[in-house]
Parts: structure tokens; sequence; C-alpha cells
């Protein structure tokens, strides 16, 4: 886990219900967070993995503060930016930024590729010199690797990936220290999925941002990530450095999930079995008592049913923490890599 | 839009554009000649619109005989219909413009404003807009005559606090769905208030259906100004409107056709103008079709169709 | 969607009461009715007897607060004009105006919504181009000109359709003609125009490139987005038609609510015009209820539209 | 007959249930069902006839409304003596004969074997009680205030077929004013009004569709000539040339209220309809107050060409508003003749006297109060302004209107013409002159002491020093006063059908009997 002095964004006991219609009766709660607790490093990528509907999109958005979480606290470089208003709240927000799932649908197709990267700047005037902002998206442009000519183009003459880059190339634009990515390449095709991530992990080595990196795609995220985290029914189960927790899960859930992406060798060549995850995710309305995972976990005991699994490292990996009762074993040593 | 530096070259002006569109050139052409008529017809034919002449009476077109004037025939009252029409478009055009801007103004903000913020601000706005939509709106110009005096303002007033919950519903329909979007919540990450959010994204996405909605009321409120003059609060003799002059000659549709019929083809007119270039407007605003106007006119289809497919 | 119903409904109450006290107050701003029911050379003894017998002699607060426990009766008053109970007059007219209004609003929006797709499927081309000027035109015939001319060559010259009345489905048609045009001339721009901007969106073009076929492309996907600005304006066309079906109830011999409405204003004949006014109202709450409906129905599907 | 609306009588006061798309489904079947079933019985049997408006009620003590006294005087209900229009004669209806008795005091014989439509017996004890639930009762009739005003009558039933009636000062047209009150049995209820009276006409009510179509069928037990048509059938379209359109496609046989543009062609038929169109000059108020500007007025205004032009060369220019055939016409008045010259001199001679003629003057219109309102008022604004004045228009609805016409007075009007029609649809003066000329009249602006002297002469006198004492007084207020600029006596129009012969005459807009029409064969 970074340190103090390296700790860019903090985020402990997060929680955030909904309120949904269900049905005659009334409404009930949906409860999409429920106890968050991440941490995220300068110059860091954290991977944020999960089956959707387990709250992933939801964490990114009370990161953004687009939605205000019910309990918990966030504190980014120590500061709670919910309690923020007017130019400081403007400050922060140039600092965190975010690249959307949906290149389609998160640029406004009125716009032209210039409009939608300098848009930030309408707000934050004092960043760019109005005469220097069409100089600045044309490096902008290249740095995403788009041509400089493209700027007078609208989203719908750009391909899938072109308009991500777009995307990333306008969370740029206020030069965030961190920025969130939430499912940033699911919507392309695999080859250009390769080429965008390449393009996130030169930008990160250029300019020292950090990532929350938010994606159901394990490979994707084992590509990019220095650590990740691992998000069930609101709560985070596992947390570590990539290779630990891909290396060996402590996880019932993370171990499934990596068995059921065939193209993680570490799994197969880790000798274990290939499981089979049965049944849906239970509804976030109505999540099971004590350990959420436990309705579908093939070594459940009573005990998972009635407490509730707190977060600790595994014995020799002080970084490598999970919230179960019956942790799997550390892979055997020699594992390849 | 296209008039930013970045503008790469093969783009075209707005103007050029429109230039290139015969439909659409005629009827800014058209509305063009209107607002002419408006502003120097008083001055020019201000006279000649209001004299009588008695032994002259409901002359047909083209009665030519009679005095250029008579073009257009004249009026029961012997008066060229041709010198009416032009100097009417003044005293119409100052009703009808300042009536559906007011509206389209208050209405289509409110709408956004509303519809982007949804809750409590949403449903309030629009239980406001079923009670002003519950009235009907003639009772409204009655109170109006009896308790202020008839005036232009005064009609102005009443017409469009009358329509403005049609653009009110209408911003907030679309603005309810806009405010969902993803990129209105990129522009939330940007730390975008809320009003720069609906001037930037909502306002020019919602106003290609206002202006549609707005043209064809044109011709719905230089109508209703008519039938207030019925009731004593609408454009006095002898000042003329278009409005008057149908109300008017629909006593004679059957004797004297041309005294309502030119009028109302001037409403026409100016109302299937400015819904010809709303139209148009609302494809060169869009990006995504705004390539289309710049196709040479042949094949138009054909090109479309297949392009549709690719 | 039962408890939004019930929501909404509630938040329907207070604006209800609004047009309530907006209608009482309004027409008594209207001026004093008592020439209008006074022969010429009344009395001022006769003039009082009169305001005394309508309760127009007392403060209007007070003359409110009647109305208020008359309505808690279902008491709607009784019509200066006629001496019959308001209600009765205001209940027999609204059938009337109300299926005038709904086959109207049902033909104009399934032929909009048919040309108006049609026009926007080709975008700029001659067929679009004359839709766009054939329904312009039609929403700005003043329609008792439209009226007129009808009855003068369909009923006069050719014989084929009765002048007026009510009696007999050929009677149906110009009076539905005439109320269909402006409510049809504007649906097929609101279509058209958002049906372009639909058709235009990136999904439909990634439902096309999915090798959907163009019906299913039209129908299926581009309809439903445009539904939305074309509800909203068909749910107020349809108001207006309840409030302004005067022209057409007027020249065709239409016993409907529209005139009886206008007439009651003119006439000051304050019950009717309240109870009118109450019923539209409802009638109108109601419509924007069914509108929210539809949207909360149209808003899933859109959704689920785009996510599949 | 049903309307597609309402298939059964009990259905009426139903709520309307249906909604907008179920209804819109009954109406296609209902409509489909009902094709056809708009054929009238055989021609000859029923009279249909297109009204401008629904009668509001059939209430025979608001007979003196239009719309309502139109069906109901002389088909519905009659009165005791029923004044000819030709002639001016009045003659016997439900009372045979009468004499004065004293000066506040007369005696009715009434008729025999006539009875009502609900069965029972007409008698003096019926008459009695219709006067007096018309002139003294509380249900505010407005047949009372037209014709009576406050003046009070007692009634006295000597036996059935004998009435006497008193009245608290000598009125020598009593039996004239008798003629506007409608005789109904008297089991009808005195304290309210009724809509669908019972009376002793040629026609009784048999369907009233409210809002769709009102139908009359002959009475059979009728005292007198069995009337040629079976029935009558009324029905109302707001739209003049709707009306002259029914007419001319076969709809309808009569056409009531149409205007010279409303295409009735060579179905329209003209008449005197017994109205005059004036100015009202307020004459109050400067500089209207001056004689010579009113004087001018009159000269400025060109009524041969505002007859020609904007009245379709219907009607008459008019000297006075009391027309050919009134008790108190005064055939010597000449009317005022077009001299624009003499118009402008007279504004210069009051301008250099100090008059306030650049005063801007309203003139108050009422749109429709007869075809081409607006325009027959921009013409007279297009005159005055020629003669020399400042004239603006302001055309308003019906109530606003009466707020000027009636006393009191809006306080704040500057000074005004109104536009004014005035019918004697009694034809003496006595209806018109109190009320229009006299200080206190309720449609008066201006009078003089000596003319209401004059007026009050006149109202007193009988026979013929009555019409001298009227004459008098009219040529003195046309000489001496000039409250008014009269413009012209109106010309109604009625469409008829080849099927049906009727003559309409001066009191066709208020009183139009059944009776006289009969099938073309």
């Amino acid at each position: 886990m970074p340190d103090d002095e390296t700790t860019l964004l903090e985020v402990g006991g997060l929680t955030k219900t909904f309120e949904v219609a269900a049905g005659a009766s009334g409404r009930t709660a949906l409860r999409a967070l429920d106890g968050v607790d991440l941490t995220l490093g300068r110059g860091e990528t954290l991977g944020l993995v999960g089956e959707s509907g387990c709250g992933k999109s939801t964490l990114a958005r009370v990161l953004l503060l687009l939605e205000r979480p019910d309990g918990g606290h966030v504190r980014f470089s120590g500061v709670d930016p919910f309690t923020l208003r007017g130019k400081d709240l403007l400050a922060w927000r140039r600092r965190v930024q975010m690249v959307f799932q949906d290149p389609f649908a998160s640029l406004n197709p009125r716009l032209n590729a210039a409009e939608l990267i300098g848009e930030p700047w309408r707000t934050h005037r004092d960043l760019v010199p109005a005469g220097k902002r069409a100089a600045r998206v044309r490096e902008l442009l290249e740095l995403v690797g788009l041509r400089a000519a493209d700027a007078g183009r609208y989203p719908q003459e750009f391909s899938g990936g072109q308009r991500q880059r777009i995307g990333i190339a306008r969370a740029l634009a206020l030069e965030p220290d961190v920025i969130v990515c939430d499912e940033p390449v699911s919507a392309l095709d695999l080859s250009v999925q390769a080429q965008v991530l390449n393009l996130l992990g030169d930008l990160q080595a250029e300019l020292g941002v950090s990532y929350l990196f938010i994606s159901h795609d394990l490979t994707v995220v084992r590509h990019i990530a220095d650590r990740v985290a691992v998000m069930y029914l609101g709560r985070v189960v596992e947390s570590g450095p990539t290779e630990e927790v891909f290396g060996s899960p402590a996880h019932p859930y993370t171990a499934a999930l990596l068995s059921a992406a065939p193209s993680l060798d570490a799994v197969r060549e880790g000798g274990r079995e290939r499981i089979v995850l049965t049944g849906e995710v239970p509804s976030p309305v109505d999540p099971p008592s004590g350990c959420r995972f436990r309705t579908r976990c093939w070594l459940a005991e009573d005990r998972c049913a009635q407490v509730a699994p707190v977060a600790e490292a595994r014995p020799g990996e002080p970084a490598h923490h999970a919230a179960c009762h019956l942790p799997l074993e550390p892979v055997v040593a020699g594992a390849p890599r | 839009m296209t008039n930013s530096p970045t503008t790469p070259p093969g783009k075209v002006s707005m103007l050029s554009l429109l230039a290139r569109d015969r439909v659409a050139s005629t009827a800014a052409v058209v509305l063009v000649l209107i607002g002419a008529c408006a502003v120097v017809g008083p001055m020019l034919l201000g006279d000649l619109a209001v004299e009588q002449n008695l032994r002259a009476v409901n002359l047909p077109p083209f009665s030519i005989g009679a005095g250029w004037e008579f073009v257009l025939g004249s009026d029961s009252l012997g008066r060229s219909v041709a010198a009416r029409l032009v100097v009417a478009a003044g005293t119409t055009m100052s009703v009808a413009v300042p009536a559906v801007l007011l509206s389209l103004t208050v209405g289509s903000i409110w709408g956004m404003w509303a519809g982007f913020h949804r809750g409590r601000r949403e449903s309030v706005s629009m239980r406001i807009a079923d009670v002003i939509l519950s009235f009907p709106s003639l009772l409204l110009a009655v109170v109006v005559l009896y308790v202020f005096t008839p005036s232009v303002a005064n009609i102005i007033a009443v017409l469009a606090v009358a329509r403005i919950p049609i653009y009110l519903r209408t911003a907030r329909a679309e603005s309810a769905e806009l405010q969902s979007r993803l990129f209105v919540d990129a522009a939330r990450t940007f730390g975008t208030g809320s009003w720069a959010t609906i001037r930037r994204h909502v306002f020019p996405t919602v106003l290609p259906t206002l202006l549609t909605v707005a043209a064809v009321d044109f011709c719905f409120v230089m109508l209703t100004e008519s039938s207030l003059s019925f009731l004593g609060i609408g454009i006095q003799p002898p000042d003329m409107s278009w409005g008057l002059m149908v109300a008017q000659g629909r006593q004679e549709l059957q004797t004297a056709w041309w005294i309502a019929v030119f009028p109302g083809l001037a409403i026409i007119g100016t109302t299937v103008s400015a819904a010809m270039l709303a139209a148009w407007a609302r494809m060169a605003g869009d990006p995504g079709q705004r390539w289309r106007l710049t196709l040479p006119r042949r094949g138009r289809g054909k090109i479309t169709a297949r392009k549709g497919v690719a | 969607m039962l408890t939004f119903l019930r929501r909404r409904i509630v938040s329907s109450a207070i604006p209800l009461l609004v047009v309530i006290l907006g209608v009482f107050f309004l027409a008594r701003l209207t001026g004093n009715p008592a020439n209008l029911y006074l022969p010429l050379s009344a009395t001022p003894e006769m003039r009082a007897e009169f305001a005394a017998r309508n309760g127009f002699d007392q403060p209007i607060i007070v003359q409110f607060g009647d109305y208020l426990a008359q309505l808690s009766r279902l008491d709607f008053g009784e019509s200066l004009r006629t001496a019959q109970p308001a209600a009765e007059a205001v209940l027999q007219a609204f059938p009337a105006t109300l299926q005038l209004a709904g086959v109207t609003m049902l033909l104009a929006v399934v032929g909009a919504v048919v040309v108006g797709s049609l026009a926007a499927y080709r975008p700029n081309s001659a067929a679009d181009r004359g839709a766009s000027f054939l329904s312009a035109t039609a929403a700005s015939v003043p329609d008792f000109w439209f009226a007129i001319m009808g009855v003068l060559l369909f009923s006069v010259t050719l014989g084929w359709l009765p002048t007026s009345g009510t009696v007999g489905a050929a009677a149906w048609v110009l009076p539905v003609a005439t109320l269909l045009i402006r409510p049809f001339g504007v649906l097929v721009q609101v279509v058209r125009g958002a049906m372009v901007s639909a058709l235009s969106a990136p999904y439909i073009k990634v439902a096309r490139s999915k090798g959907a076929g163009d019906q299913r492309v039209i129908f299926g996907h581009a309809l439903r987005n445009a539904a939305a600005p074309a509800l909203t304006v068909a749910g107020d066309l349809a108001v207006g038609l309840l409030n302004g079906a005067v022209v057409v109830e007027t020249i065709f011999g239409w016993p409907g609510i529209g005139k009886l409405m206008i007439d009651s204003i003119l006439q000051r004949d304050f019950a009717v015009l309240q109870a009118a006014v109450l019923l539209t109202a409802l009638t109108i709450f109601a419509l924007n209820i069914l509108i929210d409906v539809c949207y909360a129905l149209l808003d899933a599907r859109v959704r689920q539209g785009v996510a599949a | 007959m049903t309307s597609p609306f309402r298939p059964t009588s009990s259905a009426r006061f139903r709520a309307p249930r249906a909604t907008v798309l179920v209804a819109a489904g009954a109406v296609l079947l209902t409509g489909a069902c009902s094709v056809g079933g708009s054929t009238a019985d055989a021609p000859g049997d029923e009279v249909r006839i297109a009204l401008p408006e629904e009668p509001p009620t059939l209430e025979p003590c608001d007979a003196s409304l239009t719309a309502t006294g139109r069906v109901t005087r002389s088909n519905i209900t009659e009165p005791l003596t029923e004044r000819e229009p030709t002639t001016g004669e009045l003659g016997p209806k439900l009372a045979t004969e009468w004499e004065q008795t004293a000066p506040t005091s007369w005696t009715f014989t009434l008729r025999e074997g006539v009875s009502f439509h609900d069965g029972s017996a007409f008698t003096a004890e019926d008459a009695a009680f219709s006067i007096d639930r018309t002139v003294s009762s509380d249900i505010g009739c407005n047949v009372d205030g037209y014709v009576f005003g406050d003046s009070e009558l007692t009634t006295n039933v000597v036996n059935d077929t004998t009435l006497e009636v008193a009245t608290a000062e000598s009125d020598p047209i009593l039996p004239l004013r008798l003629s506007f009150v409608e005789i109904v049995p008297a089991e009808t209820d005195a304290e309210a009004k009724v809509r669908e009276p019972s009376g002793t006409g040629p026609y009784r009510i048999e369907t009233w569709d409210q809002g769709v179509s009102l139908r009359l069928a002959r009475f059979d037990d009728y005292w007198g000539t069995a009337p040629p048509f079976a029935a009558a059938r009324y029905v109302w379209r707001g739209e003049g040339s709707i009306r002259a359109a029914m007419v001319t496609s076969g709809e309808a046989d009569v056409a009531v209220g149409l205007a010279p543009a409303d295409g009735a062609g060579d179905r329209a038929v003209e008449y005197p309809n017994n109205e005059t169109s004036y100015l009202r000059i307020d004459a109050t108020k400067a500089p209207l107050d001056d004689i010579r500007v009113r004087r001018a007025i009159n000269y400025a205004l060109d009524k041969e060409g505002l007859v020609a032009s904007v009245f379709s060369g219907l009607g008459e220019p008019a000297a006075q508003v009391v027309p050919e055939g009134v008790t108190g016409h005064n055939p010597d008045i000449e009317p005022w003749p077009y001299d624009m010259a003499k118009a402008k001199e007279l504004i210069q001679q009051a301008r250099a006297d100090g008059v306030a003629v650049d005063t801007a003057i309203t003139i108050i219109g009422r749109n429709g109060i007869y075809p081409k309102a607006a325009e027959a008022m921009e013409v007279a604004q297009n005159s005055l302004l020629e003669a020399g004045l400042k004239v603006d228009i302001q055309m308003l609805d019906v109530n606003a209107w009466m707020e000027y016409l009636l006393r009191p007075f809006p306080s704040d009007a500057g000074p005004t013409l109104l536009q004014a029609q005035h019918g004697n649809q009694a034809g003496d003066a006595a209806f018109t002159m109190g009320q229009i000329y006299g200080s206190e009249g309720a449609q008066s602006s201006y009078g003089t002491p000596d003319l209401d002297r004059l007026i009050e002469q006149a109202e007193l006198a009988s026979g013929p020093d009555r019409q001298e004492k009227f004459t008098e007084a009219l040529a003195y207020q046309n000489d001496e006063v000039v409250r008014d600029a009269v413009l012209a006596h109106m010309t109604g129009i009625i469409a008829l059908s080849p099927q049906v012969t009727y003559e309409p005459n001066s009191a066709t807009n208020d009183e139009m009997r059944l009776a006289e029409m009969r099938p073309a064969n």
C-alpha cells in the first residue's frame, strides 16, 4: 500500500444507496456501495474489477462528484472534495478527470473535435489563454495519436477508437493528476483496445498521471494496472498488487473470475480446476447477509452467513488484502514469472 | 460553429450553404421581403392603404383599369388590397414577432432549466404550465380588455403568456432527456455550471425542435390576433393587420374572396417560409446532417440511400 | 408505476385549485353581467335585485367561499343564460368535443408519424421538401377559411357531404378535416425534425451497420427516440383542441364545450364558465398524466433499445 | 331523432366516462349506424329552420330576447292581443275584445274553447296568472323590464271569460303592452322560469335535443286554423354563410339572420327588419357639447355611400330612429344631406369660438351589431377625419359595449360616438323616445328639459293627438337637440328553399310565425 506521501486519493467506508421503485408496494433502497475502501497513489494505476452491477460505475461517479455518497469519506490529497465550493471546487475539478465507457454518448455530436477538447477551458478560462487554445488542441490531438487536421471534424466522422482518443485528450486538457477510466475500452474492437491501452500507458509514463481503471475485463486490467481491487456487490473483496492478486487470488470470487477468463495463463498454469459460478449475482436491493458472496461460494460455511468478513492482509503479502473467512492458500512458489 | 478558426478548408459558411439551397434561400428572401415591407411599407403606402372610395368597392383583382393599386382588387370600402397588405405587414410583424419571441424565450429557458434540474423545480413548472393551458386564452383576453387598456403591448402579452407552456413543455421534455446523457455528465466533471451546460449542450440540441414549433406558431399568433379584434382587444382600425383583414374579409368570402384570401396567403407564406427555413436550419445546424446540403441537387436521394446502408 | 401515478395525481391537486381560483376571480374581472341579462330599460332596483339573486352584491371573498361550499356539494351553480344547472350544460357538451378531438388527434398522430417518417427518411429529398411545404401550409391555413371553402365545395357545389350537423358519418368529415389540418401540419414538422435528428444519431448508424432493415431502423429505433418531442407537442395540440374547437363547433353546429366556453365568456355566464374550465382542466391534467406515463414507458424502451 | 352523443335521454346526465380512444371507436360505430337517419319526414310535413343561435330558454316571459321570442311567440304561446306587423293594427288573439272602462282600468273579454298543450282549458284565471307572473313576480322576466318598466298592474278575474286589468297611472297603450305577455296555464311554476312551457299556440314542443335541434309539432286541439306544416325543426348555426348554404343545398327550408355576403343567391328574401342604425353623440363632453359640431357630424356622414357600399345597397338612409309604420313616425323629417363643405365650415366656426375640436373622439363600436359593423365605423371615422375632427375607433364585445350604452356610463370615457341600433318591436314611439332621448333614459347620454316635456305629453296622449305629439318631439330632437346621427333603416335577409313560401315582415326577427309558412305547392 502506498504511504501517505504518495497517496493521492483515499476512500474509506463509502456507501451509496439509491431509491428505486419496487412494484406497487413502494420504494426500496438499492445499496450500490456498501463500505468501499480504496487508495490510489501518485503515478499509479489501480485496476477496479467486478461483474456489471457491482457498483464500479457508481464509485466512479462518486469520485467525480456526480453522486453524493451517503456515508464514508473521500480524501484527495487529504481534502474532502464534497466540502469544497466555488473556486476551490473548480480547482479540484481540474485535478480529477474521467474517461467514459461510451465514446459515442460521451461526446456531444454537435461539437467538433477542437470544441470538444477545448470545452473544459470554457469553464477553466485561465488555464490556457484564448489565443493559444487552437495550438494546444493540436498538441493534444497529436499527443493522443490523432492528426492536428482532424480538429474540425465531428465525432460521427471518427471511428470508435478515435473518439475514445478524443475523450482522453479532453480529459487531459485540464492536466489532471487522476483520470478515472470507466471501462474505456469495452466498447471498442479488440485490435483498437490494445492501441488505446498502450496510449494510456504511454501518457502515464510521459505525464505521470494516476489512473483509476475500471473494467470487467481481467486481461485488460492485468495489462495496465499496478494494483487491483475486486468488487462484489458494493464491497471491495480483495485488493493488492496485480501480480499477487492475479497470481494467487485469496478470495474465492477472484479465483472464480480469473478462472472464467481462460486467456489468463497464470490460472491455468496454477493447476487449479476451472471454477464455474452458478446462479445470478444477487440483487443489491436485498443482498445476502454476512459475506455477500456466500450464496455462490463453494466453500461457504455457517459463519459466512452470520459475520461479514473484514479485509485482512495475507501472510507474507502485506499489501494483499482479502475479505474472506476462508481465504485460499497462496499458489506454490515457483509459479511462472 | 463552422466559423471557428479550426474550420478546415472545404467547409462552407452558413450563408453560402444557404445560397446553395434553392428552397431555403427562397424562404429567406420571402422573409426579408416581408421584413422590408413591414419597415418601409407604412411610410410609402400608409395613406393609400386607408384611402376609401365608396364608389369603387369590391373590385376584383387585376382591376388595373381603375389604377395600379387595384392589382389585388379593392375591399368593401374601396381601399387597395395590395396597399393594405403591404402596410399591414408592419403591424402584423410588430405583434407576431415579439409575441413568438417572448414566449419562445421565456418558455424555452424556463423549460430547459426545469428539465435540467428535474425534481421539484420540474414538477412545479409543469403544473404551472398545466394551469396556464387550462385557461381559455380568450378569458385572459377579456380580462385584459376590462382591467387594462387594449394596446399592442397587451395583445403581445396575452398571446405570449398563452403560448409559453408550449415551449416550456417541449424544452422541458428534451432537456430532461439530455441531462442524463453522458456528455452532460462529462461537462459536469469539468465543473461546468448548470446554466453553462444548458447553454452549451442542451440549448443547441433543443433549439431545432423549438424553432420548428415557433415557425408554425407564427400563423397561430397572427390568426389569434384577428379573433382578439372581435372582442375589441385586437388591432383597432384604421390600423390594419393581416389578421384583421382576414377577419373582416371572412364575411365576404363568397362574394369578394380576395379580401380575405390575400392576407390569408400572406400569413401562410410567412409561416411556410419560416418553417422551411427552420427545417433547413435544423439540418445546417446538425453536423451529422450538414453534408446533405452540400450535395448537388440531383441524385441526392440515391446517395443518401447508399450512404445509409453503408 | 402506481406510486408514480399516485404522486402525480396528488401533485395535480394544488394546480387544480389554482385553476378554480383563477377562473373564479378572472371571470369576475370581466365586468358585471347585469346589462346582458336585464332589459335595456332596467331600473336600479331591478339591477340590485339581479345582483342579490346571483350573489354579486356580496364581497368577492364571500362569493368565492360560497362557490367552494357549493363545489364541495358537487353543486356547480346555475347558468344565468339558460337557468339550467351548469354541470348539466357542461356534461352535455363535453362528450361531443371529446369525441371530435379524439378522432382528430388519432388521425393526426397516425398521419403525421407516417408522413413525417417518410419525409425524414431521405432528408432534403424532393419528397421531404414537398411534405414539409404541404404540412407547413396545412398548419397555417386559417381554419374557418378551410371550413367554409370545404362546405361550399363539398356540400353546396358537389353535394357529397352535409353542410353541418352531427348526424351520420358523413357529417364528421368536414369538422374532423378542419380540426385536423393544423395539428397534422405541426406534428408532421415535429416528427420529421425529430426523426431527422434521430436518424443521424450514432446508435441508428450502428443499427444500420448491423444490417437492420430500413423499416426496422426507422420504426424500431428512431421513432422511439423521435417520440418524445412529438408526444409533448401532440399533447399540447390535444389540449388546444379541447380548449379551442370553437371555430369548428360554431361553423358546423357541433354542440361542444369549446363554443359553450366561449359563449359563456362572452355572456359572462360565470357558473357555466367555471364548470367548463374545471372539467377541461381535469381532462387536461389527466391527459398530461397519461403523457407522462407514456414518457416513462417510452423512456424505459429507449434505454433498452440503446442497451440492446 | 338521436344524436350520436346521446343515444338515449337517460345518458344525458352521466359523466363522460369514455376515454378518447373508446369514444373514437364508438363514434365511428354509431356514426356509421345513423347514416341515412337524417332524412326528415316527407317534404311538406316538416319545415326546417336554421337559426343563428339556440334559444337559451323557451320561457315565454323572456320572449323579448330575440332568440327566445322568435321560437316561442305565436308558435308555442300566444298573448291576449296581437299587433299585426304589416298594418300596425292591434288584433284579437286570446282576448276577443277589450275596452278602457276607466282611465286606469281595462276590461278584456277572453276567447272560449281554447285549451293548453297540457290539456287544461284556458280561462281568465290563466290570463291573470300569466300577467302577474310576468309583471309582478320576482323571477326577473325580461319582458317586464322591456315593456312595463316599473309600472304596476293589478288583475281581477271577473269570471272565466272576463278579466280586469288596472294600472297605477293612465296608460293608453296597455293592450299593446299586453301583446308581449304570453299566456301560460296557471299550473306553471310561479317561483322559477320554465324552459319548456305549455301554451295555447298552434305548435307544442315535441323534442328539444339541447345543443342539437328543437322540434315543434302541430297541436291538434288548436283553437284556430290548423297550420300547414305538421312540424317544425329548428337547428342553429353560428355562421351566416353556413345557414345560407344549408338552404341552397336543401338541408334547410328557412335560414334566418343572413348578411348580403352570405351567398344565399336567389334564395335570399329581403325585408325591412324594423331596425335603425345610428351614432349616439355624447353631447355632455367637449367638443360634442357644441351643437355645431353635432350638426357637422351629421353633414359629414355620407349615408347614401354607406348604404351603397358597406350595406351592399340594402337598407335606406334614415332621418329618425322611429321608422315608418310606428306610431309617432314623422314623415316630414328629411335625412341630413351629405355636405362635407358645410361640415368643415361648422367645425371651423366652432374652432374659432374656442371649442376643443382637436380633442380625440372615440367611436365605440360593437362587433356584429349588424353585418360589417367595423367597416361602417371606418367609413364614419374617415368622413369625420376629413371634416376636421380627431377620431379613434374601438370595437368591443357586447358586454363591454353595453357599459357605454346604458347608464351609468363609464366615468373615465372621453367624448364618444356610440355605434347603436334601435328596433321598435311594439310599434309605438313610447318604446323609443323616453329611454333613448329622455334626460334620464337608460340609453340616453343627453337630453333637454324641453324635449323631456314633449315626450311626457306624447306618452299620455292617445289617438291622433299621440301621433302628432310624438312627431313634434322627434322634429324638435332633430332640429334643436341633434343628439345622434341617424344612419339607415336596415334590411334583413332570410333565405327560403323552393319548398316553402313565407313572407317576412318587420316582426320576423322577433316573432317568426310558423303558421304563416306553407308548402310551395
